[in-house]
Protein backbone atom coordinates (compact mmCIF):
# COMPACT_ATOMS: atom_id res chain seq x y z
CA UNK A 1 0.00 0.00 0.00
CA UNK A 2 1.05 3.32 -1.34
CA UNK A 3 0.17 6.63 1.07
CA UNK A 4 -0.26 9.87 -0.92
CA UNK A 5 -0.82 13.31 0.18
CA UNK A 6 -1.64 16.02 -2.01
CA UNK A 7 -1.61 19.87 -1.57
CA UNK A 8 -2.79 23.21 -2.81
CA UNK A 9 -5.10 22.96 -5.69
CA UNK A 10 -4.83 19.02 -6.02
CA UNK A 11 -7.36 19.12 -3.09
CA UNK A 12 -9.99 20.27 -5.29
CA UNK A 13 -9.90 16.59 -6.65
CA UNK A 14 -8.33 14.24 -4.41
CA UNK A 15 -8.34 13.84 -0.66
CA UNK A 16 -5.65 15.49 0.86
CA UNK A 17 -4.41 11.93 1.98
CA UNK A 18 -5.28 8.77 0.65
CA UNK A 19 -3.78 5.34 -0.11
CA UNK A 20 -3.53 3.22 -3.39
CA UNK A 21 -2.68 -0.47 -3.72
CA UNK A 22 -0.74 -1.59 -7.28
CA UNK A 23 0.91 1.16 -8.20
CA UNK A 24 4.39 0.28 -9.94
CA UNK A 25 5.38 3.49 -10.33
CA UNK A 26 4.83 7.03 -9.82
CA UNK A 27 4.14 7.64 -13.43
CA UNK A 28 1.49 4.53 -13.24
CA UNK A 29 0.51 6.60 -10.00
CA UNK A 30 -0.06 9.85 -12.14
CA UNK A 31 -2.42 8.06 -14.76
CA UNK A 32 -4.39 6.45 -12.26
CA UNK A 33 -5.35 9.81 -10.66
CA UNK A 34 -5.61 11.82 -14.20
CA UNK A 35 -8.17 8.13 -15.28
CA UNK A 36 -9.98 8.91 -11.80
CA UNK A 37 -10.18 12.91 -12.22
CA UNK A 38 -9.37 14.36 -15.74
CA UNK A 39 -9.64 17.60 -14.80
CA UNK A 40 -6.26 17.18 -12.78
CA UNK A 41 -4.29 16.78 -15.88
CA UNK A 42 -3.08 19.92 -16.04
CA UNK A 43 -2.55 20.41 -12.99
CA UNK A 44 -0.88 17.36 -12.34
CA UNK A 45 1.15 17.83 -15.21
CA UNK A 46 2.82 20.77 -13.53
CA UNK A 47 3.09 19.28 -10.19
CA UNK A 48 6.67 17.54 -8.92
CA UNK A 49 6.38 14.63 -7.43
CA UNK A 50 8.41 13.16 -4.18
CA UNK A 51 8.63 10.00 -2.30
CA UNK A 52 9.83 9.63 0.58
CA UNK A 53 10.60 13.14 1.40
CA UNK A 54 12.82 12.97 -1.78
CA UNK A 55 12.36 14.76 -5.45
CA UNK A 56 11.91 11.96 -7.80
CA UNK A 57 11.06 11.44 -11.91
CA UNK A 58 8.28 9.84 -12.98
CA UNK A 59 10.37 6.28 -13.91
CA UNK A 60 10.75 6.25 -10.02
CA UNK A 61 9.47 3.17 -9.02
CA UNK A 62 6.89 2.76 -6.10
CA UNK A 63 7.56 0.09 -3.40
CA UNK A 64 4.88 -1.00 -0.58
CA UNK A 65 5.06 2.07 2.96
CA UNK A 66 6.24 4.41 -0.01
CA UNK A 67 5.05 7.36 0.94
CA UNK A 68 3.94 9.75 -2.30
CA UNK A 69 3.95 13.58 -2.16
CA UNK A 70 2.24 15.43 -5.14
CA UNK A 71 3.01 19.24 -5.05
CA UNK A 72 1.72 21.46 -7.26
CA UNK A 73 3.61 24.33 -8.72
CA UNK A 74 5.02 26.58 -5.51
CA UNK A 75 3.43 29.74 -4.60
CA UNK A 76 5.43 30.62 -1.45
CA UNK A 77 6.94 33.47 -0.93
CA UNK B 1 36.09 33.86 6.69
CA UNK B 2 36.99 34.90 9.92
CA UNK B 3 34.55 35.89 12.38
CA UNK B 4 34.86 37.82 15.46
CA UNK B 5 33.88 36.62 18.73
CA UNK B 6 31.80 38.73 19.44
CA UNK B 7 29.73 38.10 17.33
CA UNK B 8 28.85 34.38 17.38
CA UNK B 9 27.52 32.81 13.79
CA UNK B 10 24.47 30.68 13.92
CA UNK B 11 24.42 27.07 13.54
CA UNK B 12 23.44 26.53 9.83
CA UNK B 13 20.24 25.02 10.90
CA UNK B 14 18.93 28.41 11.98
CA UNK B 15 19.41 29.38 8.76
CA UNK B 16 16.33 28.66 7.33
CA UNK B 17 12.50 28.22 9.13
CA UNK B 18 8.87 27.62 8.23
CA UNK B 19 6.49 29.08 10.92
CA UNK B 20 2.91 29.92 12.03
CA UNK B 21 4.10 33.11 14.15
CA UNK B 22 4.84 36.46 13.24
CA UNK B 23 8.25 36.95 11.98
CA UNK B 24 10.26 38.54 14.24
CA UNK B 25 12.41 41.34 12.00
CA UNK B 26 14.33 42.89 14.81
CA UNK B 27 15.55 39.59 15.74
CA UNK B 28 16.74 37.84 12.42
CA UNK B 29 18.44 41.34 11.10
CA UNK B 30 20.23 41.45 14.67
CA UNK B 31 21.24 38.09 13.98
CA UNK B 32 22.67 39.17 10.69
CA UNK B 33 24.55 42.07 12.53
CA UNK B 34 28.28 40.10 12.34
CA UNK B 35 30.86 42.25 12.27
CA UNK B 36 32.11 41.41 9.23
CA UNK B 37 29.01 42.40 7.15
CA UNK B 38 29.18 45.70 5.32
CA UNK B 39 26.07 45.62 3.29
CA UNK B 40 22.99 43.41 5.36
CA UNK B 41 20.27 42.94 2.97
CA UNK B 42 16.97 42.06 4.11
CA UNK B 43 13.45 41.32 1.85
CA UNK B 44 10.50 41.24 3.60
CA UNK B 45 7.49 39.97 1.00
CA UNK B 46 4.00 41.40 2.90
CA UNK B 47 0.28 40.36 1.93
CA UNK B 48 -0.99 42.28 -0.32
CA UNK B 49 -4.17 43.56 -0.05
CA UNK B 50 -5.31 43.19 -3.74
CA UNK B 51 -4.56 40.96 -6.65
CA UNK B 52 -5.46 40.50 -10.29
CA UNK B 53 -7.85 43.49 -9.74
CA UNK B 54 -9.40 41.88 -6.35
CA UNK B 55 -9.86 42.69 -3.25
CA UNK B 56 -7.75 39.96 -0.55
CA UNK B 57 -9.20 39.74 2.54
CA UNK B 58 -6.41 37.17 3.62
CA UNK B 59 -4.10 34.27 2.66
CA UNK B 60 -3.45 30.91 4.24
CA UNK B 61 -0.27 29.71 2.90
CA UNK B 62 0.65 25.65 3.33
CA UNK B 63 3.25 23.84 3.14
CA UNK B 64 5.09 20.77 2.65
CA UNK B 65 7.48 21.40 5.48
CA UNK B 66 10.08 18.47 5.62
CA UNK B 67 10.70 18.87 2.03
CA UNK B 68 10.47 22.58 2.01
CA UNK B 69 13.03 23.11 5.01
CA UNK B 70 15.30 21.13 2.33
CA UNK B 71 15.12 23.11 -0.03
CA UNK B 72 15.15 26.38 1.22
CA UNK B 73 18.42 25.13 3.16
CA UNK B 74 19.86 24.27 -0.09
CA UNK B 75 18.98 26.94 -1.69
CA UNK B 76 20.87 29.10 1.50
CA UNK B 77 23.65 27.06 1.13
CA UNK B 78 24.40 27.53 -2.83
CA UNK B 79 23.98 31.01 -2.48
CA UNK B 80 26.51 31.49 0.77
CA UNK B 81 29.13 29.26 -1.13
CA UNK B 82 28.07 31.19 -4.26
CA UNK B 83 28.36 34.67 -3.09
CA UNK B 84 31.01 33.97 0.10
CA UNK B 85 28.05 35.70 1.84
CA UNK B 86 29.06 36.39 5.89
CA UNK B 87 25.14 35.34 6.70
CA UNK B 88 21.94 34.14 5.25
CA UNK B 89 18.79 33.55 6.34
CA UNK B 90 15.13 32.36 5.12
CA UNK B 91 12.03 32.72 7.06
CA UNK B 92 8.62 31.50 5.16
CA UNK B 93 5.47 32.11 7.57
CA UNK B 94 2.36 29.42 6.89
CA UNK B 95 -0.98 28.98 8.33
CA UNK B 96 -3.80 32.32 8.19
CA UNK B 97 -2.15 36.01 7.10
CA UNK B 98 -3.48 39.39 7.48
CA UNK B 99 -2.69 42.29 4.82
CA UNK B 100 0.47 43.48 5.68
CA UNK B 101 1.51 40.64 7.48
CA UNK B 102 5.24 39.47 6.18
CA UNK B 103 5.07 35.78 4.72
CA UNK B 104 8.52 35.55 4.07
CA UNK B 105 11.89 37.11 5.14
CA UNK B 106 15.53 36.63 3.47
CA UNK B 107 18.66 38.38 4.69
CA UNK B 108 21.72 38.37 3.26
CA UNK B 109 25.07 39.59 4.54
CA UNK B 110 28.20 40.49 3.02
CA UNK B 111 31.29 42.77 2.98
CA UNK B 112 29.86 44.38 -0.43
CA UNK B 113 26.37 45.61 -1.08
CA UNK B 114 26.32 44.16 -4.25
CA UNK B 115 26.35 40.70 -3.82
CA UNK B 116 24.54 41.10 -0.61
CA UNK B 117 21.49 42.33 -2.87
CA UNK B 118 22.50 40.03 -5.85
CA UNK B 119 22.35 36.93 -3.35
CA UNK B 120 18.98 38.19 -1.72
CA UNK B 121 17.13 38.36 -5.32
CA UNK B 122 18.75 34.67 -5.90
CA UNK B 123 17.43 33.09 -3.18
CA UNK B 124 14.10 35.31 -3.11
CA UNK B 125 13.64 34.17 -6.87
CA UNK B 126 14.69 30.26 -6.27
CA UNK B 127 12.41 29.89 -3.18
CA UNK B 128 9.14 31.11 -4.53
CA UNK B 129 9.84 28.50 -7.99
CA UNK B 130 11.14 25.89 -6.30
CA UNK B 131 10.07 25.46 -2.46
CA UNK B 132 6.67 23.44 -1.77
CA UNK B 133 4.83 26.35 -0.27
CA UNK B 134 1.58 27.41 -1.46
CA UNK B 135 -0.52 30.40 -0.94
CA UNK B 136 -4.76 30.26 -1.04
CA UNK B 137 -5.96 33.67 -1.39
CA UNK B 138 -9.36 34.39 -0.24
CA UNK B 139 -10.78 37.26 -1.48
CA UNK B 140 -13.47 39.92 -0.05
CA UNK B 141 -16.31 38.32 -2.51
CA UNK B 142 -16.37 35.08 -0.96
CA UNK B 143 -14.05 33.45 -3.14
CA UNK B 144 -10.70 31.68 -2.85
CA UNK B 145 -7.56 30.55 -4.90
CA UNK B 146 -4.68 28.95 -5.30
CA UNK B 147 -1.29 30.71 -6.44
CA UNK B 148 -0.15 29.58 -9.60
CA UNK B 149 -2.87 27.03 -9.98
CA UNK B 150 -4.81 26.60 -13.58
CA UNK B 151 -7.53 30.29 -12.79
CA UNK B 152 -10.95 28.51 -14.47
CA UNK B 153 -10.86 25.00 -12.32
CA UNK B 154 -9.70 27.07 -9.01
CA UNK B 155 -11.99 29.40 -8.56
CA UNK B 156 -14.68 27.37 -6.23
CA UNK C 1 -1.82 55.17 -5.34
CA UNK C 2 -4.27 54.61 -2.56
CA UNK C 3 -3.22 53.79 0.79
CA UNK C 4 -5.30 52.09 3.63
CA UNK C 5 -6.09 54.63 6.08
CA UNK C 6 -5.05 51.78 8.65
CA UNK C 7 -1.33 52.30 7.28
CA UNK C 8 -1.14 56.09 7.33
CA UNK C 9 1.64 57.16 5.03
CA UNK C 10 4.60 59.22 7.14
CA UNK C 11 4.81 63.05 5.61
CA UNK C 12 7.69 63.73 3.54
CA UNK C 13 9.92 65.05 5.28
CA UNK C 14 10.62 62.19 7.77
CA UNK C 15 11.49 59.70 4.34
CA UNK C 16 15.41 61.29 4.97
CA UNK C 17 16.77 61.79 8.37
CA UNK C 18 20.72 62.42 9.83
CA UNK C 19 21.28 61.06 13.67
CA UNK C 20 24.12 60.69 15.73
CA UNK C 21 21.71 58.01 17.63
CA UNK C 22 21.49 54.34 16.65
CA UNK C 23 19.37 53.72 13.94
CA UNK C 24 16.12 52.00 14.68
CA UNK C 25 15.52 49.48 12.02
CA UNK C 26 12.41 48.07 13.73
CA UNK C 27 10.55 51.40 13.84
CA UNK C 28 11.61 52.32 10.32
CA UNK C 29 10.63 48.80 9.31
CA UNK C 30 7.24 48.93 11.08
CA UNK C 31 6.51 52.52 9.19
CA UNK C 32 7.51 50.67 5.40
CA UNK C 33 5.28 47.82 5.90
CA UNK C 34 2.18 49.95 4.30
CA UNK C 35 -0.70 47.45 2.97
CA UNK C 36 -0.04 48.26 -0.65
CA UNK C 37 3.56 46.78 -0.60
CA UNK C 38 4.04 43.52 -1.62
CA UNK C 39 8.09 43.45 -0.79
CA UNK C 40 10.07 45.50 0.88
CA UNK C 41 13.79 45.65 0.80
CA UNK C 42 15.89 47.30 3.86
CA UNK C 43 19.30 47.41 3.32
CA UNK C 44 21.65 48.02 6.02
CA UNK C 45 25.43 49.59 5.62
CA UNK C 46 27.77 48.63 8.74
CA UNK C 47 30.82 49.70 9.86
CA UNK C 48 33.09 46.63 8.79
CA UNK C 49 36.06 45.49 11.22
CA UNK C 50 38.57 45.82 8.42
CA UNK C 51 39.37 48.27 5.23
CA UNK C 52 42.28 47.89 2.87
CA UNK C 53 43.75 45.02 4.91
CA UNK C 54 43.87 47.21 8.48
CA UNK C 55 41.99 46.47 11.51
CA UNK C 56 39.33 49.26 12.19
CA UNK C 57 38.59 50.34 15.28
CA UNK C 58 36.02 53.02 15.10
CA UNK C 59 34.47 55.52 12.79
CA UNK C 60 33.41 58.58 12.78
CA UNK C 61 31.23 60.14 10.23
CA UNK C 62 30.43 64.08 9.59
CA UNK C 63 27.81 65.77 7.37
CA UNK C 64 27.17 69.23 5.81
CA UNK C 65 23.71 68.56 7.67
CA UNK C 66 21.45 71.22 5.53
CA UNK C 67 22.87 69.96 1.98
CA UNK C 68 23.38 66.26 2.96
CA UNK C 69 19.68 66.36 3.83
CA UNK C 70 18.36 68.38 0.67
CA UNK C 71 20.55 65.91 -1.52
CA UNK C 72 19.36 62.86 0.19
CA UNK C 73 15.39 63.90 0.09
CA UNK C 74 15.93 65.04 -3.54
CA UNK C 75 17.06 61.17 -4.56
CA UNK C 76 14.56 59.40 -2.47
CA UNK C 77 11.71 61.48 -4.13
CA UNK C 78 13.76 60.36 -7.69
CA UNK C 79 13.20 56.96 -6.36
CA UNK C 80 9.79 57.42 -5.39
CA UNK C 81 8.77 58.92 -9.08
CA UNK C 82 11.36 56.74 -10.98
CA UNK C 83 9.47 53.69 -9.66
CA UNK C 84 6.45 54.58 -7.82
CA UNK C 85 7.24 53.16 -4.60
CA UNK C 86 5.04 53.02 -1.75
CA UNK C 87 7.56 54.09 0.41
CA UNK C 88 11.25 55.05 0.59
CA UNK C 89 13.40 55.89 3.58
CA UNK C 90 16.77 56.93 4.28
CA UNK C 91 18.47 57.41 7.41
CA UNK C 92 22.37 58.22 7.90
CA UNK C 93 23.84 58.14 11.46
CA UNK C 94 27.10 60.45 11.89
CA UNK C 95 29.35 60.97 15.03
CA UNK C 96 31.26 57.95 16.57
CA UNK C 97 30.32 54.69 15.19
CA UNK C 98 31.43 51.32 16.53
CA UNK C 99 32.09 47.73 14.69
CA UNK C 100 28.74 46.70 13.85
CA UNK C 101 26.50 49.45 14.16
CA UNK C 102 24.24 50.58 11.52
CA UNK C 103 25.69 53.86 9.35
CA UNK C 104 23.06 54.16 6.52
CA UNK C 105 19.59 51.95 6.06
CA UNK C 106 17.70 52.44 3.03
CA UNK C 107 13.90 51.12 2.61
CA UNK C 108 12.54 50.60 -0.47
CA UNK C 109 8.82 49.30 -0.64
CA UNK C 110 6.80 48.40 -4.05
CA UNK C 111 3.93 45.60 -5.18
CA UNK C 112 6.96 44.10 -7.03
CA UNK C 113 10.02 42.82 -5.64
CA UNK C 114 12.22 43.53 -8.38
CA UNK C 115 11.27 47.45 -8.47
CA UNK C 116 11.72 47.08 -4.68
CA UNK C 117 15.48 45.87 -4.81
CA UNK C 118 16.22 47.76 -8.51
CA UNK C 119 14.99 51.28 -6.14
CA UNK C 120 16.81 50.46 -3.25
CA UNK C 121 20.50 49.87 -5.38
CA UNK C 122 19.61 53.38 -6.99
CA UNK C 123 19.53 54.96 -3.78
CA UNK C 124 22.68 53.57 -1.85
CA UNK C 125 24.30 54.21 -5.00
CA UNK C 126 23.45 58.11 -5.40
CA UNK C 127 23.65 58.82 -1.59
CA UNK C 128 27.69 57.49 -1.65
CA UNK C 129 28.12 59.09 -4.39
CA UNK C 130 26.21 62.61 -3.82
CA UNK C 131 25.76 63.38 -0.62
CA UNK C 132 28.00 65.16 1.43
CA UNK C 133 28.67 63.13 4.25
CA UNK C 134 32.26 61.49 4.91
CA UNK C 135 33.88 58.99 7.16
CA UNK C 136 36.87 59.16 9.13
CA UNK C 137 38.20 55.01 9.39
CA UNK C 138 40.45 55.19 13.13
CA UNK C 139 42.93 51.93 12.91
CA UNK C 140 43.38 49.79 15.74
CA UNK C 141 46.89 51.08 14.74
CA UNK C 142 46.58 54.85 15.86
CA UNK C 143 46.08 55.90 12.48
CA UNK C 144 42.88 56.74 10.78
CA UNK C 145 42.03 57.76 6.93
CA UNK C 146 39.08 59.77 5.46
CA UNK C 147 37.32 57.46 2.87
CA UNK C 148 38.14 58.54 -0.55
CA UNK C 149 40.53 60.94 0.00
CA UNK C 150 44.28 60.91 -1.75
CA UNK C 151 45.69 58.11 0.72
CA UNK C 152 49.44 59.27 0.73
CA UNK C 153 48.64 62.59 2.42
CA UNK C 154 45.92 61.79 4.94
CA UNK C 155 47.11 59.05 7.15
CA UNK C 156 48.49 61.19 9.78
CA UNK D 1 33.66 89.19 4.16
CA UNK D 2 33.11 85.58 2.98
CA UNK D 3 32.94 83.06 5.34
CA UNK D 4 34.53 79.23 4.00
CA UNK D 5 33.89 76.39 5.86
CA UNK D 6 35.68 72.94 5.14
CA UNK D 7 34.90 69.02 4.99
CA UNK D 8 36.63 65.88 6.25
CA UNK D 9 40.18 65.66 4.33
CA UNK D 10 40.38 69.18 3.50
CA UNK D 11 40.69 70.36 7.17
CA UNK D 12 44.26 68.65 6.98
CA UNK D 13 45.08 72.01 5.15
CA UNK D 14 42.77 74.21 5.92
CA UNK D 15 40.60 75.65 9.35
CA UNK D 16 37.00 73.62 9.85
CA UNK D 17 35.78 77.21 9.08
CA UNK D 18 37.82 80.76 8.25
CA UNK D 19 36.88 83.66 6.25
CA UNK D 20 38.23 85.61 3.22
CA UNK D 21 37.74 89.20 1.64
CA UNK D 22 38.44 90.01 -2.08
CA UNK D 23 37.68 86.66 -3.24
CA UNK D 24 35.54 87.64 -6.43
CA UNK D 25 34.34 83.77 -7.29
CA UNK D 26 34.78 80.51 -6.23
CA UNK D 27 37.37 79.89 -8.88
CA UNK D 28 39.02 82.84 -7.17
CA UNK D 29 38.69 81.25 -3.64
CA UNK D 30 40.06 77.71 -5.27
CA UNK D 31 43.15 79.19 -6.58
CA UNK D 32 43.97 81.42 -3.43
CA UNK D 33 43.89 78.06 -1.31
CA UNK D 34 45.76 76.02 -3.98
CA UNK D 35 48.36 78.62 -3.31
CA UNK D 36 48.41 78.84 0.31
CA UNK D 37 48.21 75.02 0.60
CA UNK D 38 49.74 73.65 -2.41
CA UNK D 39 49.08 70.21 -1.77
CA UNK D 40 45.44 70.50 -1.42
CA UNK D 41 45.35 71.04 -5.12
CA UNK D 42 44.22 67.81 -5.77
CA UNK D 43 41.86 67.14 -3.28
CA UNK D 44 40.43 71.02 -4.20
CA UNK D 45 40.08 69.89 -7.77
CA UNK D 46 37.75 66.68 -6.51
CA UNK D 47 35.74 68.87 -4.17
CA UNK D 48 32.76 70.59 -5.04
CA UNK D 49 31.50 73.63 -3.98
CA UNK D 50 28.36 75.44 -2.43
CA UNK D 51 27.47 78.70 -1.89
CA UNK D 52 24.60 79.45 1.12
CA UNK D 53 23.55 75.67 0.59
CA UNK D 54 23.36 75.35 -2.95
CA UNK D 55 26.18 73.57 -4.85
CA UNK D 56 27.24 76.03 -7.63
CA UNK D 57 29.82 75.93 -10.52
CA UNK D 58 33.14 77.31 -10.57
CA UNK D 59 32.18 80.32 -11.92
CA UNK D 60 29.57 81.62 -9.55
CA UNK D 61 30.52 85.31 -8.23
CA UNK D 62 31.00 85.18 -4.64
CA UNK D 63 29.56 88.64 -2.58
CA UNK D 64 30.14 89.70 0.85
CA UNK D 65 28.60 87.36 3.75
CA UNK D 66 28.18 84.60 1.41
CA UNK D 67 28.69 81.34 2.96
CA UNK D 68 31.10 78.89 1.06
CA UNK D 69 31.23 74.92 2.30
CA UNK D 70 33.73 73.04 0.15
CA UNK D 71 32.54 69.13 -0.03
CA UNK D 72 35.37 66.71 -0.89
CA UNK D 73 34.22 63.45 -2.47
CA UNK D 74 31.55 62.10 -0.36
CA UNK D 75 32.51 58.52 1.51
CA UNK D 76 29.23 58.00 3.13
CA UNK D 77 26.77 55.07 3.62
Amino acid sequence: MIDIQVFAGLKDYFPATFNMEQVKSVADLKSCLEQQQPHSANLLSLSRFAVNEHFVSLEHPLNNHDKVAILPPASGG
Amino acid sequence: MTKSPYFPQPAVASNVAITTEAIDITTLFANAQHATAGGIVLFSGTVRNHHAGMAVAYLEYEAFEPLALKQMQLIVNEACSKWSLSHAHCTHRIGKLAIGDSAIVVITAHAHRSQAYEANQYIMDRVKAEVPIWKNEFFTDGSSAWGNNTPPINSK
